[in-house]
């Protein structure tokens, strides 16, 4: 077998699509979390259904012509419904959407993710556009999925606010703030998959994606990570995967990865 | 800080409710709204924007606008560089995701010369919902546990007296006035939109005026013909202006896409020169047209009919 | 001047329409009240929008098809709008509703009406159909009408079950439970019309109809009704008034007198 | 008494909700119905009600189920002298305005057989958007005060925290099964509504399964065509059953009015003779017709002709 060449936003965005499964609903933001939606249904999963929080449920995107904003009419084309922002947001409050896709400027141990401000938020030094429905998909979807470039400017200890909600302190803490359910379900990072722990709520690793080291997941990470004992790795990205990840980003304007 | 369920009626029971025609121009339309007004907007982030009610509101030089948006796009920025907006309530702000983060919106909050109070998409939605029932808000399973949720001043949490359950509870919020931009209208205000709902029919009867821009005005037999598509009704609006291409450079589903080079030239000025940059597009495009159709005229036919084939075109399939 | 012909549903049907101003909005219900909303309409207030209860905003509704019930497409006819039953019934709560219509089984001198049970609630001779929306609008319109014949079984000093809120035990009673907006306005009979007063809110006379006696209204009142010091009669119905009324019902289907 | 949030997430945790074929006979759509569930019903009065889901039900002897419905007509009769039914939570029970006070219900409540559990038409609705949001009450300015209050186990009463002023709580309530009939559906269960909405949507979002049974059933692309117009998203629908003049002898918007001589018929028997002339109906109608295009014939050519060109009359305008 040869191997196959692949940079590290198609490693992500192949790896997020596995974990969806058929005859699920996910909340897909745009860009490469939309990508990997699209990705799973024509791999495994050709009846995930793809919401976006702009009131769209399961459209059917034209490829070359991804929505650049889940707000706009190109996310609406051949949807099997239209509701208003709030009431697609409540869906997830009933408990109707599986999955949900974020990412943030910063992560913490705890998987809380922040973007609304870098530094003091009273003093920001820089003010970010904000949470727009994250707070809500965080605090309400059964499973939350985190994808992002694994950097250690943004894999901190504590983020400096927490605008999306992870496991927050750890422990018990998220159920005791009133937030009975999902929660940060995997951080799918170019370097591996990762989890939480049980009982403590903290990061930890679950897969190393082939050729990524130890080294490199500690150096990258801004608090400690728990490492297994026994390190696993994750399957290597397929050439079917590649190839239909390449039919849906042709130009890899969603999967190239961002200079750091 | 929340009106009292007695004073909110009592703005309600002053409106002139009976079914009459409330066609006007622009500028009168505008005038509806006062320096210090609460101003909420249709539509999110650049799709149905009011954009021609945000314009005619910098022309007449409002001041002190609270404004509130389920997603602030470009229009942000020219209310604040226009120094009409001081306070932003919205769940994000900035142009779009692909083109990054408003250097405006980081210039004026950084520097506290305006506000921007982040809520929740959700929650802000539970807010104009809260308001159009006419009760004090409602619950909701998000927002706790953020660092959000100890900035906002209104919110509160309570245990259900139900399940014992934490539950945070969500203020209604009545704006003094909405703006909203529909693919049509009768002259009595009856709304009926198409694609996207947005949150335009809860901002709408929360709102304590509503002023209505319009593709266009069609008759009051049209509408009754599917009464079922009324998403406004007319006995909660007070202005109906008949406004083509009222939403550009953002779009208006099913009519027209934005007019992506125009935005594209904004943002490069906005982003490359900051305020100053805004402050140039200020004088081109919002003062120096002598009216909305001068200023569409600016934007350029060929980007407008490239627009135009790309929103109709939805209905193609 | 000759003096005219009409009958107590008649009567009542036009003294009702009067107290419906131009530009208002008004719940109608089935029967005899949308007879007064169309009338008034044709009167005096041209602008007047009805409601029906099943979702409809301001219809077309056809002399000879008067709808039956509110909850069916006879009374949709060309509406403006139509909304799902919940929303239009807050649209009281928001107080877009002037005015709201209704009768009952029984009313008491505060004006609380009764369309639950006849006796003991728990033990009840008559099980009757129950509110409707009738508790909701006499809790949030702002101005509730109550047409009913006037006969001493129906008005009673203390109704056997309050299912519609009028002033409840009189006094500040009404807004120290909680219903802060609307209130009885006037009761319309076939004697007269009645109002309730400022601090005690008890059921007093303000217009004797033409013919009408106070003997009369006493007697078929079966509690202290108010009489003030100086009576006054209401206007007789015009002819213009009666001659519209029997156009919109020829078979008088509506506004013949029911046996008591 | 009410569901924790955990409880009811997992339920719903546990629904298929891929774009599935969801297509089935009336049978099998009815036998995800089981003893003493909570059936929710859409449609209002004589409007629009699942009268093939109640008329399958009853064949099938479903036994101790409640059933709710913001207003039940002469299908609440049918139920409870089947024996389907031990408890009807509604606004309103009886007919219609012109037939009188039902000779059944009465019978039934006032000896004590079934319960009559009497919500505010508003509040009932409330409780079934609270459901649809999941959340366990939305409070509202109704029902306080009145002796409808205190006879209901789950309202409860609270000083608002923002305004002092007292509110209701209006609690939740989440069916087991929602009945919905439609004027149309895809095999997925994206359903779409003409007319009158009454509770419809909100019903199948807090109900846990919903059976639909639809007019006709139509390509998940004329869906597509017109996403706007569903009402009822195919995740929250486990059954689709196409069942023409489904609502008979009510009716159902659009495409017919009442039967209204079978009506009369139903009526009189039920007035003039209780119980024991709705038992005779039930032996002629529901129990002895081979299926439901049987008991259709027997309500008879004519009478259903009418009703069509009255109903379907309304796009004539």
């Amino acid at each position: 077998m040869t191997k196959l060449d692949y940079n590290t936003a198609e490693l992500v965005a192949i790896m997020s699509a596995r974990f969806l499964e058929d005859g699920k609903i996910v909340f897909g933001g745009a860009g490469m979390p939309l990508i990997s939606c699209i990705l799973a249904q024509k791999l495994h999963a050709p009846t995930l259904t793809i919401l976006f929080e702009g009131g769209v449920i399961g459209p059917d995107i034209q490829i070359g012509k991804l929505p650049p904003s889940t707000n706009e009419q190109r996310a609406a084309r051949r949807a099997n419904m239209l509701l208003s922002i709030t009431d697609i947001l409540l869906l997830q409050q009933r408990g109707y959407v599986d999955y949900g896709f974020l990412g943030g400027a910063q992560i913490d141990q705890y998987g809380n993710l922040n973007s609304s401000f870098i530094g003091d938020p009273d003093n920001p030094k820089v003010r970010l556009p904000g949470t727009g429905g994250a707070n809500d998909i965080a605090s309400l979807a059964s499973k939350i999925l985190v994808a992002m470039h694994h950097e250690k400017k943004r894999f901190v200890e504590k983020v400096d606010f927490i605008t999306t909600p992870g496991y927050l302190q750890g422990g018990t803490s998220r159920k005791d703030a009133g937030l009975l359910a999902g929660g940060i379900y995997k951080v799918i990072t170019h370097l591996g998959i990762f989890g939480f722990e049980k009982e403590s709520k903290r990061m930890c690793l679950e897969t190393l994606h082939p050729g990524a080291t130890i080294e490199e997941v500690e150096e990258r990470t801004g608090f400690e990570m728990i490492i297994p004992d026994k390190i696993e790795y994750t399957k290597a990205p397929t050439e079917k995967e590649l190839t239909i990840l390449r039919e849906l980003d042709p130009d890899k304007r969603y999967t190239t990865p961002k200079a750091e | 800080m929340m009106k009292s369920y007695e004073e909110l009626r009592e703005v309600i029971d002053k409106k002139n409710r009976g079914l009459r025609d409330k066609v006007m121009s622009l500028e009168d339309a505008i005038g509806l709204i006062q320096d210090g007004d609460h101003v909420a907007s249709g539509g999110c982030h650049y799709s149905k924007t009011a954009m021609a009610a945000v314009w005619e509101m910098i022309r007449q030089k409002k001041r002190d606008i609270t404004y509130s948006r389920s997603i602030a796009s470009t229009e942000g920025d020219l209310l604040l560089v226009a120094g009409v907006v001081k306070r932003v309530v919205s769940s994000w702000f900035s142009p779009g995701v692909t083109w990054g983060v408003s250097r405006v919106m980081r210039h004026y909050t950084q520097n506290k010369i305006a506000e921007f109070e982040e809520w929740s998409h959700m929650s802000l939605g539970l807010r104009y919902r809260a308001g159009a029932m006419g009760i004090p808000f409602i619950p909701a399973r998000a927002m706790m546990g953020s660092d959000l949720f100890p900035r906002l001043s209104d919110i509160k949490e309570m245990e259900c007296p139900f399940t014992g359950e934490k539950l945070a509870l969500i203020p209604a919020l009545n704006p003094d006035v909405a703006i909203i931009h529909a693919q049509r209208c009768d002259a009595y205000g009856n709304v009926q939109l198409d694609g996207l709902p947005f949150m335009d029919k809860d901002i709408a009867l929360a709102a304590n005026k509503v002023i209505v821009t319009t593709e266009r005005i069609v008759s009051n037999d049209q509408i009754r013909r599917a009464p079922d598509r009324t998403a406004i009704g007319f006995f909660c609006v007070d202005a109906v202006v008949e406004v083509p291409y009222g939403c550009l450079p953002h779009e208006c589903y099913g009519q027209y896409e934005p007019a992506f080079k125009h935005m594209d030239y904004y943002v490069k000025l906005m982003m490359g020169r900051g305020p100053d940059g805004v402050k140039e597009y200020l004088d081109e495009y919002v003062y120096a047209p002598a009216n909305w159709n001068e200023y569409i005229e600016k934007i350029g036919f060929k980007n407008i009919l490239d627009a135009t084939i790309e929103g109709r075109g939805i209905y193609n399939d």
